[in-house]
């Protein structure tokens, strides 16, 4: 049986990471997986409503690449970004309460799962417009490079994205104007039920960036030490005044797109086939047999990640709904904000 | 049969009646549809004419409208109003305009389908309602299907419309069941009398119509005999339909989707103004959208949305 | 000084106060601008303050979002409104909806600048007017300075509002000459009343204000004193003052270059219908663009288009 | 002096052309120059009104491209196109009537300089939103490929269209689809005021084209000989299966953009430098040292080029207005049309 898009082979090579460091991005990765896990089930009993896009699989990507970040940088993202507002460091209560629609939320409730926003981690959505965010991301980095601000802004979006003009042209422009843009690109290889090979007529996306004169490298997005490691060479070459720079992250969902979808689009062995990959399961695999992680140690990462996710849940279900008389609220900027 | 086996239906037989029509949009193939409205297609009809796009909304709706240049009779789907906007550039510079700076030489005879609406908690960039932002351009005719007889029945003459249809499908009426009948009854040009009654006409559309009906019911029981009025086409107006419901009733309250500053309803307050003024014996009232994008929370997003407390709170208030 | 000079005055004295502020879009540079709003800017305020883009709408729009999102004052020229549909989605989906789906955490302090409207025989790819579209918008404001002194002093308010500003300058009025004050005189939250009168109420905007202006100095020949109202801010309406000239005037006639269905007077008409209906002696009626793409021989463009006659014509017809 | 974009030296080269073909094809250019030259005269005039943007310097490219065309093949041009009009086979007397605004012109008056139609020609415009044909050539190369119908589409637009969105997604599909289109760019540097290395981060346009997987080549746009070739190898591919095609045409348009145009953006020299390279005055040497092109032909060949001319404004000139009872014509088609 041939898949269409095989998975790499997991990565079993030794992580240069000290110990601390690499369970903390095993941490990271267990919090979103295991928050996610709940919503798909809050999503069930209807406390979550809406359109619900899950991240799960794709964890190494939003751990490894935002690990390089500092608080100074923008993160600009799409519908499908809890795993990037967790590992921003927006609160998992927060979060969550946001997803209930609740005013603990940290959109207060307005956006739901598809608008998470953090002005103060510099957190720029949620975007649900594919490519959407693109042009946004060339902007934040057009101010910064004029404030005379040394920040990086990141942002994520999808291999379908790839095709909207939105990309084209917020390419060509980050290029031109050599601005300090990070392309991320989650490459899950659908786009909803379109696979890339029938959304795109190059299917090397690295390639089709680099056409607009822009570094790009392509890197196994199932592996959060690859993922880091791409994410800081490319930051390093931005630094080095080399302009804008594209990433590649080939990754798979290992979901449906939303909790809306039959998958008639894609094979059950293609899906077996990732999650055999799965970036959670073999880093911890990787960690063990270099003994950077013991089974009490992962038994207490798992504990924490289950306690910290029945905080956030019993934090949302005791948040409270906006008034309805406040409806009209934050259309326009207060007078004296 | 629901609203949605029966656009199922009317694209299944229209893609069976006539080689030139293809099916082309997003995830229109494989998946199904978005709201499995072509589910099976693929396989029925193959690849040749259920075509799968890319995201390039721009790039498939001028594609689109190439190939009803070029002799094909393509339905378009645009996944959903929201992301039209990215191709309104080829609508209306394009399609709508073709024929006429050509000096009528080219006709354009385009089906562009999208669903439309709020309620289902899809917040902000997920919930807008654009049928009076299309209906202001001329070039194009605008539908909007709002019972299951009129999704069974409105492509066909759509598709064999010489010009530009674009077709809002509201998704809150995607389950509705309804009857249908065996052959069309009624064209797309007119305006249709959905419940008749005496003293306020109830003036509106697509997904507003079943909370207009509700409405009716309950002012019913209050002793007042609402008309209910499906525009149906909303560009060009059934004006002689509109006016003759006003001038019945002497009352009306139009409901719309749309946010309120420039609705669709607006446009209909204009012409009973120009049309009907003096046989009004209240000023014409709107439920429309709160001027607010739509927020997640339910109780948020339907306080911003028309409903059937809304609509009696207009009418009561025309006797005020 | 001429409209023209009057903006280059506002955006040289915003280029000069504050650092913060850049203008991005095509041919702002190098070429000094499409009609010549710029020229010089570049060789004054260097690269880093005037950026030309790529044609690129929706990319430079939403990076003007962006930019402002990041600490700068842009003003974002779209060369016209025509090409402003290909950024809609932009406008629409990030810059009018942000601070509301960020729960109020972000505000979008940008200004964008368009040439609006027919009558230079353009045809119809180049001659559209689309206030209305935008005025539906919740979350953007949208001005239609029709002054040389609004001109002036319309776009320093513009850059100092923290939400999104959408500025029409109507092609026609740009060689237009005016006084100027000192400093400025009205805020961007009200309309103005250009021309007291006490018989009809002229209501109107942007390029349309000089046809009601010269509409009503010949009805004033006639005996017939009208008040033109020019209303300035099409989002959010200035409703008070708009209806107090109605209820002064007790007739009124809204002339609107867009066409007519969906038009900005409908909801001008909507509005009165539903404060002063009671006060009113005769229906509101529109004066608008016919519903048809503007052609390209003067002699068709000019019909369709508002024009004196037609309004003294409607005038005259609320007395009939 | 350097100059930012400086022409290829002239073509010297023999023409491989029987001397009445290159006659033809050098009468083609002719009246193209001749009738724009009396265009920007009648513009003066205010005969013509609008905007009205020459092709003059660009000829070689539409005659040189049209001719490797049949009737069944289609043509989609921008609001550059009174070359493509003409060397399609569009009276001149019909091209002149519509930048009257007559009711004689090829779209009935409605359209003017900017929108030239003919239905019988296949010329769907006249297209005045930059990169706004593209999708349109797309899908009318769709249309073809489904009806079993041989005929390409020949697509022209600028090297600013290039930055578009709409060329993005445009080429995608045509690639993706393999469809039948012929993508000819017209470069001439400049996008308005706009030099192609301020609006491109690849200027290599023909570059950028192959990273949608398309053929792509750049061509000497100065002279017809190169431009047909180029446009025959084109075709010849095309039809050899392998999908679509992209010309760049390098170019040079001698005057301004459009009839208000101070031209602060480009040197006189740089004009001055392409001007020697006129693609009319080339290639008349060429043939003339050939002894394809006599005196006495070349006098004959500027009269019947001035003659028509001539008669094609008193066409216009005697032409009818459309009563302007008719404006509300062809906003819709009638019912029984
Ligand atoms: C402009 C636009 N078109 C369509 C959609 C509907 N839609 C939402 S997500 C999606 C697929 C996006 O795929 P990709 O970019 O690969 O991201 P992924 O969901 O795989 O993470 C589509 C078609 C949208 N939100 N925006
Ligand atoms: C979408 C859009 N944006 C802006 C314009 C205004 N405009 C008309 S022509 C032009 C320059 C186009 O340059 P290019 O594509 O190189 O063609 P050229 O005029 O050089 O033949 C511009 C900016 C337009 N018509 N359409
Ligand atoms: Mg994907
Ligand atoms: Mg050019």
């Amino acid at each position: 049986m041939t898949i269409d898009h095989p998975p790499p082979a997991p990565t079993t090579g030794p992580v240069p990471w000290e110990k601390s460091f690499a369970q903390k991005m095993l941490e990271q990765m267990l919090r979103i997986r295991r928050m996610e896990e709940k919503c798909a089930e809050l999503y069930g009993a209807g406390k979550i409503r809406g359109f619900l896009h899950l991240y799960i699989g794709e964890e190494a990507i939003a751990v490894g690449a935002l690990s390089c970040l500092t608080n100074d940088d923008n993160v600009v993202a799409t519908y499908r970004e809890h795993g990037q507002a967790l590992a921003r460091g927006i609160p998992m209560r927060a979060l969550m309460a946001e997803m209930y629609g609740k005013r603990e939320g940290c959109s207060r409730g307005r956006g739901g799962s598809m608008h998470l926003f953090d002005a103060e981690r510099r957190f720029f959505g949620g975007n649900a417009i594919v490519a959407g965010g693109l042009p946004l991301a060339v902007g934040l980095a057009l101010a910064a490079k004029r404030l005379g601000e040394a920040r990086v802004t990141a942002v994520f979006f999808g291999d379908g994205a790839v095709a909207e003009g939105a990309f084209h042209e917020a390419l060509n422009l980050a290029a031109l104007w050599r601005l300090p843009v990070l392309f991320c690109c989650e490459n899950n290889w659908y786009a909803m039920g379109t696979a890339l090979e029938r959304a795109q007529a190059e299917t090397d996306l690295a390639k089709k960036a680099s056409a607009y004169r822009i570094d790009a490298v392509a890197c196994d997005g199932m592996d959060v030490v690859a993922c880091r490691e791409a994410t800081e060479q490319a930051l390093a070459r931005l630094h080095a005044g080399r302009g804008p720079q594209f990433i590649e992250f080939r990754t798979y969902r290992f979901r449906a797109h939303s909790m809306f979808d039959a998958e008639l689009y894609r094979d059950k062995a293609e899906v077996e086939a990732w999650r055999a990959n799965d970036p959670i399961l073999t880093f911890a695999a990787r960690l063990r047999r270099e003994d950077k992680l013991s089974d009490a140690e992962w038994a207490a990462l798992e504990a924490a990640a289950e306690a910290e996710v029945a905080d956030a849940v019993a934090f949302a279900e005791t948040g409270t709904w906006e008034p309805v008389e406040d409806l009209l609220k934050d259309v326009y900027t207060p007078c004296h904000a | 049969m629901s609203y949605r086996e029966a656009m199922r239906a009317a694209m299944r037989e229209a893609l069976q009646n006539d080689a030139r029509v293809v099916l082309m949009g997003e995830d229109v193939g494989r998946y199904g549809g978005t709201y499995a409205f072509s589910k099976g297609f693929l396989a029925e009809f193959g690849s040749e004419r259920i075509l799968d796009t890319p995201l390039s909304e721009l790039g498939f709706v001028g594609a689109g409208i190439g190939a009803a240049l070029g002799g094909l009779r393509p339905i378009v789907e645009i996944m959903t109003v929201n992301f039209s906007l990215l191709a309104l550039d080829q609508i209306v510079n394009t399609a709508a305009l073709f024929r006429h700076m050509s000096g009528g030489q080219f006709s354009v005879p385009l089906v562009i389908r999208m669903a439309t609406g709020a309620g289902r908690q899809l917040a902000a960039q997920h919930s807008h309602s654009f049928e009076g932002l299309y209906a202001h351009i001329p070039g194009i005719k605008v539908l909007a299907p709002a019972t299951v007889q009129d999704a069974r029945w409105m492509l066909a003459p759509a598709l064999a419309d010489p010009d530009p249809v674009v077709i809002f499908e509201h998704a809150g009426l995607f389950n509705l069941e309804g009857e249908v009948t065996e052959a069309p009854e009624w064209d797309i040009a007119h305006a249709r009398v959905r419940r008749a009654g005496s003293d306020v006409a109830l003036i509106t559309y697509g997904g507003s119509l079943p909370k207009a009906l509700e409405a009716a019911e309950s002012l019913c029981r209050d002793g007042i005999e609402a008309e209910v009025l499906d525009l149906r086409v909303l560009r060009p107006l059934d004006e002689e339909t509109l006016i003759a419901s006003v001038r019945k009733c002497r009352r009306a309250v139009v409901i719309d989707e749309n946010w309120r500053s420039g609705s669709l309803a607006a446009e209909i307050m204009a012409r009973i103004m120009e049309r009907a003024f003096y046989e009004l014996d209240a000023p014409v009232a709107r439920v429309a959208s709160e001027e607010v994008p739509i927020p997640y929370p339910r109780h948020l997003e339907q306080a911003a949305l028309p409903q059937p407390e809304k609509i009696i709170a207009a009418v009561k208030g025309l006797y005020a």
